[in-house]
């Protein structure tokens, strides 16, 4: 009971971008709504996932959205992967149309995914996807996002340098594709580069220490990128009174903050990534599909980028807000924008 | 005898724990059936050098022969291979396991590679009513049983080893003169089986009945081996101390405080199915012993005072007031001025790895403190005065207090309770495994403190220490007192037979073995 | 005559769990939209068994009253080699395998090694090698990936004649041939005296370094058997290090839930596979009730605190205050 | 044969090096090892900023180990420390949401809400004697649930305060960063109180034996449960330092400082099974685990030779002096 695979383009080719130029399209069989969807979300105690379960709810709160959903049920398993694929398997003998999925690990759905294609259950893989051509991945672009990066530094560097790189978790694919990212554009420039890579977990706190760690020892650095824990890795360039120099990084608000903030020293940045609203858009393509629309099977999402001079407040970054809270929530293709407070104060507004 | 081989031969053994010498070139010489006494002060090293024997410590120097061949045990697993078994002093059995497991536990019988459970059930079953202690349940965890009745087991669990030398350091320490006596007739089967015995105990009495041969030990050396019986106690005793050696009891006060207001009061005190009914007083400046068969309650009744047990019913008055004291710390509050000596030194009242300070003023802290912070001269002041009044003989004030003798011990024990100037004190069993002479210290103190005008209630397994110090005794048979003992009144046979609930007076026979 | 009450009083550890485990599962199943069927059950045993093992290797090294903190880690170095090597032909597949639970039995062996002949407190020295083993996870995957045979890996996680998960079937077949010698063998008598009371044991002559020694052999194997099944479950292998902490910590969790004492000498792996199952259907239940997502964590922070205070009731009974201090 | 020798040259030393305990000694002789080995791949390791920097960020785990460092005393241990250390942090950043008040009490109550996971972790092993691996492992999980409740309900301001920075990167003394005072401040008062008072001794007798300090009529469960609660406490100080270093809160942030801070106490020559123990030992495994971790960082080196090279670098230390005494 699996999707027919037919010829693009998908119902609304802005939103639902194909991968690739090769990429599949699915057209699942038309299922009379509404619809009961599950969200199977692995961790979740770090800002972003809350971030994005908030953003979840919220979506499928919003009238239009409303509308065509019976049940929207989040579950959230923690780290450990048999834990997911369980909740999924749950999802799927429970009988619900479709499943949202934030994969702990890209391999190891293969069994579940064929479950679900063999229960005509509608699979959509966001953040962390899976390694299939059978379910549905709403991609960010990760290596891409460190091409991005490579890019900034090259063109900023100009004549190459010491750059410190902080690298996210370990064993993680998500980490090794923006590192390859990187990498491959600077070795392809052509200069000389000298690249320190310590470890920082896409946390604030260990990416600021091992950041200061590797300022104190191989600095100064004519350029750093980091893959998370941005905010940590400037204020450790603060306290260490290291120059300002251009920086490759993620979307958080503290960082924006500072790029905004230190430009006119030096600290010019590129910020990019993709927020935590993408679950939105998994939402959305999974409903497009329990509606027979044509989605691909592999969906690229556009990044928010934004660089510098362009860093505007109350639009880019928001100087009265958390520091940890992830910019770039707003998909206009697809029809989703969030703000910061729409998503976080939202139950607060509830109080 | 004296042109064969020994059996086993200990020659120029020394030992040294730090400064400590435990053993300095000791000799013994053991030979097949017969019973050897070991006999010493605390702190003499008999206890080291049993554990040489059986391979759970290594000697510094000499040299060790069985059957005229020299042999070196690096582990108790050799020794027993070699047939010494032995029955320490600290029992080695295993807590968490059954009594059966306990028994086989050195080689449990096996059945295709595992345990055989139901042999293994066969062997302790035998070996128990071997040991006279048919009574326990092999499947009984160890650590549910009292101590008296681990005793038996250990000794069930030697026999099941078929020793050629048996050692039993203390082992019948906290015995009844029921389960001794039978424990000396399975003994004297074992010599008359041809087994050498090795004997340790601190009680003259039985081993006048039951050694054939004898060695003295005092610090580390084998001063004096004799035929048993050749010589008088009085003689044995100043071998042992290295000093003249007088009577052992203080005098008794001519007349018992009669009128005075009674310190403790207990009325119909009863707790679960352990203590029933009991009333009980005791006045200040009165020493009132607790007889009877081990485990009728006396420690439950002593711990329900001290505030340990949960559930109480009855009444006690401290000062003719009642009082509900709910933990050892509301005990020794100044209204109430209640101290403890308890069962076992060395799990209850020492930290065995602090120092003798830190032991010392563990339970007067609060006193020794102001706002919190320890006066550390008022501290050494205090300890001085104690380490004097008691003669606490050691090495220094910040060694471990593990590292004293059993005898020492315990009076860090008794001292730490007395910085408090207690006004009741309780003594659950506190000679136990002491020698003579530190046992005539502790009785003389105990007077004194009555003296002084504290009350006190004293535990004790030997009815010879309960006759020559107390005022009265209250003797318990199963949770109740069956008798009070005035005066001339204490006498053993008026002991044995209300302790065994007899009302007549004969004494049963055999009994009388352990007076 | 009285001899089932010493055996109550004995598995009262292992009954208790194995009721908490029955309530939980029973009051998760009914409230389930699909019901009490195979598919529940095998979902269920699945994710259950995987912990069951992992707890297993801990009871061992718990009886002997130290602790094991590298099972996690163990668990996933053993996952990413067999997601290199239980792959290919029937032959190359046993090969693998066999090779897996080598690798799993020299951890645990180097484990007990330290522990016992270097003479080192249990807890640091396994944080240490837990480091060790897990840097050699990460150096075999640096990133998810690999593969394994699936015909074996389904036939581990499907069903036997359609009902019964092959992965429980698994389980107990396990227990019969690992834990039930041990338990019954001199070795594993020794381990058990050397966690009540390593003083008494050694002056018995009890083989204590031998039976320590194979109590963290043993743990380093079925820590293996259940990175096999890991991998038997996500066809990949992952280094994972949150995932590989996180077994370590359930896996105490599973064993205390399980009656087995942290301070050695007590209990069985029985109970600790029944804790295992228990503390899985704790997350369990969040699918079953329509909790708000975010109050989860809390939800099933509060019920495992529930779980573990259960067994100070016991202290009611208690009538003795010095039976606190065991 | 080796109690000789070490006897030996104990004799010659000073007085104070010779009350030592040998395995602190080691400990520090171990971390001046470790800066030579640094050196020789790069002389920066040994320059006054690093090392200075070192001690600002060893504070950190230094004032969250003298805490695990009481309990592991008692017996115990505090798996709790990743959650407290965040919502310390978390909850000390929240309140200076709430006007100035707020701000001023930021700190205490960060501290306060630590002090709370503290006294819910002695409740359970003081008077309902569940073993501390387990009740501390639930209620880290009640703290994890309670924070992320908050995260996503409360938009939580989450940007530390100027005091909190003050306390964690300012310097009062120029050249000293105020973190390391302020370890040191805690350290001299666990010092003290370790050494000088009655709770300090109370907390070596019930670790050595809890049993015979209840008879010796010492209310051992106010005791264990004020360690659980000084513990809390003190990893939610930790919490609101870090929050001050990196200059706002963050829910992951304890995460790396359970397992160092066990393996710093235990470092250190402090017994994991109580009673025994010395402030400065942990200060010395504090130090150690802070530059091993730090040194292993700036080497380039992937993270799974880190990892590798991390846990036989304590083994081989522990080999070194942390083993326990052969029985015969
Ligand atoms: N493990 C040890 N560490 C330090 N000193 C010890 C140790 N064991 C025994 N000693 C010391 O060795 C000496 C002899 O002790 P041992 O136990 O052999 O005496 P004992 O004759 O059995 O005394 P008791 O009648 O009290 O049992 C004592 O001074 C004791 O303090
Ligand atoms: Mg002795
Ligand atoms: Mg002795």
């Amino acid at each position: 009971a699996g999707p027919e695979i037919v010829k693009g383009p998908a119902a609304e080719p802005d939103c639902f971008a194909p991968w690739a130029a090769d990429t599949q399209f699915f057209k699942f069989p038309k299922k009379a709504g509404p619809y009961r969807i599950a969200l199977a979300n692995g961790y979740i105690a770090n800002t972003w996932r809350i971030q994005m379960v908030q953003t979840a709810k919220a979506y499928a709160a919003q009238k239009d959205v409303a509308a065509k959903l019976k049940e929207f049920k989040v579950v959230s398993t923690g780290e450990d992967v048999p834990a997911q694929i369980s909740a999924i398997n749950n999802f799927i003998d429970s009988g619900y149309d479709a499943i949202v999925v934030n994969a702990q690990n890209p391999t190891a759905f293969g069994p579940v995914i064929k479950r679900a294609k063999e229960a005509g259950v509608v699979l959509v893989a966001f953040d962390n996807i899976l390694d299939t051509k059978d379910a549905i991945n709403v991609n960010v672009d990760q290596k891409g996002l460190g091409e991005l990066w490579g890019k900034w530094l090259v063109s900023h560097v100009p004549n190459g340098g010491k750059v410190l790189e902080v690298r996210g978790v370990a064993g993680t694919s998500v980490d090794t594709d923006r590192h390859n990212g990187i990498h491959e554009v600077l070795d392809a420039s052509g200069k000389k580069w000298a690249v320190t890579e310590v470890v920082g977990k896409w946390d604030d706190g260990v990416a600021q220490k091992a950041s200061a760690d590797a300022i104190a020892t191989n600095g100064p650095f004519d350029g750093v990128t980091g893959q998370g824990g941005d905010t940590g890795i400037v204020q450790a360039m603060i306290d260490a009174k290291h120059p300002f120099v251009p920086f490759g990084g993620e979307t958080e608000n503290g960082f924006r903050k500072f790029c905004a903030a230190h430009a006119a020293d030096g600290l010019k940045c590129s910020s990019a990534g993709t927020g935590p609203a993408q679950v939105a858009v998994a939402i959305k393509t999974a409903i497009a599909a329990l509606e027979g629309n044509v989605v691909p099977q592999s969906i690229k999402l556009p990044l928010a980028i934004v660089e510098d001079p362009n860093f505007k407040a109350g639009q880019d970054f928001f100087p009265d807000q958390s520091d940890n809270f992830f910019v770039g929530n707003s998909f206009p293709t697809c029809g989703i924008n969030f703000t910061a407070q729409e998503i976080m104060g939202q139950t607060k507004a509830d109080q | 005898m004296d042109s064969a081989v020994p059996l086993f031969q200990m020659e120029g053994i020394s030992k040294r724990y730090g400064g400590v010498r435990a053993l300095e070139k000791a000799e013994l010489v053991v030979t097949s059936g017969s019973i050897h006494a070991i006999l010493g002060e605390n702190g003499a090293g008999k206890s080291t050098l049993i554990k040489v024997m059986a391979g759970v410590v290594a000697p510094d120097e000499g040299r060790m022969t069985m059957d005229g061949r020299e042999v070196t045990f690096l582990s108790p697993a050799a020794a027993n291979q070699a047939g010494i078994v032995c029955i320490f002093q600290e029992l080695s059995l295993v807590p968490d396991l059954s009594v059966a497991d306990n028994i086989v536990i050195s080689d449990p019988p096996k059945r295709f590679g595992m345990i055989d459970r139901k042999a293994q059930r066969r062997i302790a079953e035998e070996a128990l009513a071997r040991a006279g202690a048919a009574d326990i349940h092999p499947l009984a965890l160890v650590k549910d049983l009292p101590l008296s009745r681990r005793q038996m087991v250990e000794i069930a669990k030697a026999l099941a080893r078929k020793p050629r030398i048996l050692i039993l350091d203390e082992a019948t320490s906290a015995l009844t003169a029921a389960d001794v006596s039978k424990i000396f007739s399975v003994l004297k089967r074992l010599r008359s089986e041809g087994l050498a015995l090795l004997y340790i105990s601190h009680r003259m009495n039985e081993i006048a009945e039951l050694a054939d041969q004898c060695t003295v030990f005092r610090n580390g050396r084998n001063v004096a081996s004799y035929k048993a019986g050749s010589k008088s106690d009085n003689e044995v005793v100043e071998l042992m101390i290295g000093r003249e050696y007088s009577h052992i009891f203080p005098p008794k006060p001519a007349a018992v405080p009669a009128a005075a207001a009674p310190r403790l009061e207990a009325r119909k005190l009863s707790w679960t199915d352990r203590l029933h009914n009991i009333s009980l007083t005791v006045r200040a400046g009165e020493v009132v012993g607790l007889g009877g068969l081990d485990g009728q309650g006396q420690r439950e009744l002593l711990l329900a005072f001290f505030g340990v047990l949960r559930g109480l019913s009855g009444e006690v008055l401290i000062d003719g007031k009642p009082v509900a004291i709910r933990s050892p710390s509301a005990a020794r509050e100044d209204g109430i001025g209640m101290a403890l000596i308890p069962e076992d030194r060395k799990t209850e009242g020492l930290m065995l790895p602090m120092t003798v300070r830190e032991n010392l003023s563990f339970a007067a802290l609060d006193r020794l403190s102001k706002g919190g912070i320890i006066d550390r001269a008022a501290e050494q002041r205090l300890i001085d005065d104690m380490v004097g009044l008691l003669a606490i003989k050691t090495a220094g004030l910040d060694i471990p207090v593990g590292a004293l003798s059993g005898g020492n011990q315990q009076k860090v024990v008794i001292a730490k309770w007395l910085m408090r100037q207690p006004r009741i004190i309780l003594l659950n069993d506190p000679t136990r495994g002491i020698d003579v002479g530190t046992k005539q210290e502790l009785y003389q103190l105990m007077r004194k403190l009555a003296d002084a005008g504290a009350a006190i209630l004293f535990y004790s397994t030997d009815y010879d220490e309960l006759i020559g110090c107390c005022d009265r005794v209250l003797v318990l048979y199963d949770g109740a007192v069956k008798r009070e003992l005035v005066g001339a009144e204490i006498t053993e046979r008026a002991l044995i037979a209300s302790a065994l609930n007899i009302h007549g007076e004969e004494s049963p026979v055999g009994l009388g073995a352990r007076a | 005559m009285k001899d089932w009450r010493y055996w109550l009083a004995e598995q009262r550890g292992t009954l208790l769990a194995l009721g908490i485990f029955i309530v939980m599962f029973i009051i998760y199943t009914s409230n389930h939209p699909a019901g009490f069927t195979a598919n529940v059950v095998q979902t269920a045993a699945n994710k259950g068994v995987l912990l069951a093992f992992v707890a297993m290797a801990q009871t061992l090294v718990v009886i002997t009253a130290g602790i094991d903190l590298s099972v996690g880690m163990i668990f996933l170095l053993t996952n990413c080699l067999a997601s290199w090597l239980v792959v290919g032909t029937p032959m190359q597949t046993t090969l693998g395998v066999i090779a897996v639970l080598a690798v799993g039995l020299l951890c645990g062996a180097i484990n007990g090694a330290i522990v016992i002949y270097g003479r080192l407190q249990p807890i640091v020295a396994t944080i240490a090698t837990g480091a060790v083993f897990y840097g050699i996870g990460l150096l075999l995957r640096p990133f998810p990936g690999g593969s394994v045979n699936e015909d074996l890996a389904d036939a581990m996680t499907g069903r036997v004649f359609d009902v019964v998960p092959a992965s429980l079937v698994a389980l107990f077949a396990i227990v019969l041939v690992i834990w039930v010698p041990f338990s019954r063998s001199v070795l594993g008598r020794a381990a058990y005296a050397a966690g009540s009371s390593e003083t008494a044991a050694y002056m018995s002559g009890v083989p204590i370094r031998r039976g320590k020694f194979a109590a963290y052999t043993l743990a380093g194997l079925l820590a293996a058997i259940g990175g096999l099944f890991l991998t038997f479950f996500t066809y990949t292998g992952d280094a994972a290090y949150a995932s590989g902490n996180a077994y370590t910590l359930f896996s105490i969790a599973a064993v205390v839930l399980g009656g087995v004492s942290l301070f050695g000498g007590k209990g069985s792996a029985i109970g600790a596979i029944f804790g295992a199952l228990a503390f899985r259907t704790i997350g369990d239940l969040l699918f079953v009730f329509d909790f708000d997502p975010l109050w989860q964590p809390l939800f099933q922070g509060v019920i495992l605190l529930i779980a573990v205070s259960l067994g100070a009731f016991a202290l009611f009974r208690v009538r003795n205050r010095l039976e606190w201090f065991l | 044969m080796s109690e000789t020798t070490l006897g030996g040259i104990a004799g010659r030393m000073p007085k104070f090096i010779r009350r030592a305990d040998p395995a602190v000694l080691t400990a520090f002789a171990c971390i001046v090892l470790l800066l030579f080995l640094g050196s020789l791949y790069s002389r920066s390791f040994l320059s006054p900023e690093y090392l200075l920097q070192q001690l600002k960020v060893a504070s950190f785990l230094g004032v969250i180990a003298t805490g695990m460092m009481l309990v592991i005393l008692l017996g115990q241990i505090d798996l709790s420390v990743p959650w407290s250390v965040a919502a310390g942090a978390m909850m000390a950043c929240a309140a200076a949401a709430y006007g100035p008040a707020g701000v001023v009490l930021a700190i205490p109550f960060g501290i306060f809400c630590g002090v709370l996971i503290g006294i819910v972790n002695g409740i359970g092993v003081a008077y309902l004697r569940i073993p501390s691996m387990i009740i501390t492992l639930a209620t880290n999980a009640v703290a994890q649930g309670l924070m992320v409740v908050y995260t996503g309900g409360f938009s939580p301001q989450d940007s530390a305060t100027g005091a909190m920075r003050y306390l964690a990167t300012g310097f009062a003394i120029p050249g000293v960063p105020n973190a390391v005072i302020i370890w040191a401040l805690i350290g001299a008062a666990m010092v003290f109180v370790l050494t000088r008072t009655g709770f300090g001794r109370t907390v070596y007798g019930i670790g050595n034996r809890e049993r015979a300090a209840y008879l010796s009529g010492i209310d051992t469960r106010r005791v264990v449960m004020i360690a659980f609660a000084v513990s809390g406490g003190l990893s939610a100080f930790g919490g609101v330092l870090l929050a001050g270093y990196a200059s706002k809160a963050a829910q992951s942030m304890g995460d790396a400082y359970l397992l160092p801070s066990i393996a710093a106490v235990v470092l250190g020559g402090t017994s994991i099974l109580g009673g025994r123990g010395s402030y400065l030992g942990t200060v010395a495994g504090v130090i150690l685990i802070t530059l091993l971790q730090s040194i292993l960082s700036v080497m380039q080196m992937p993270e799974a030779g880190r990892q590798i090279i991390y846990g036989v670098v304590i083994v081989a230390m522990l080999l070194l002096y942390g083993r326990a005494p052969a029985s015969r």
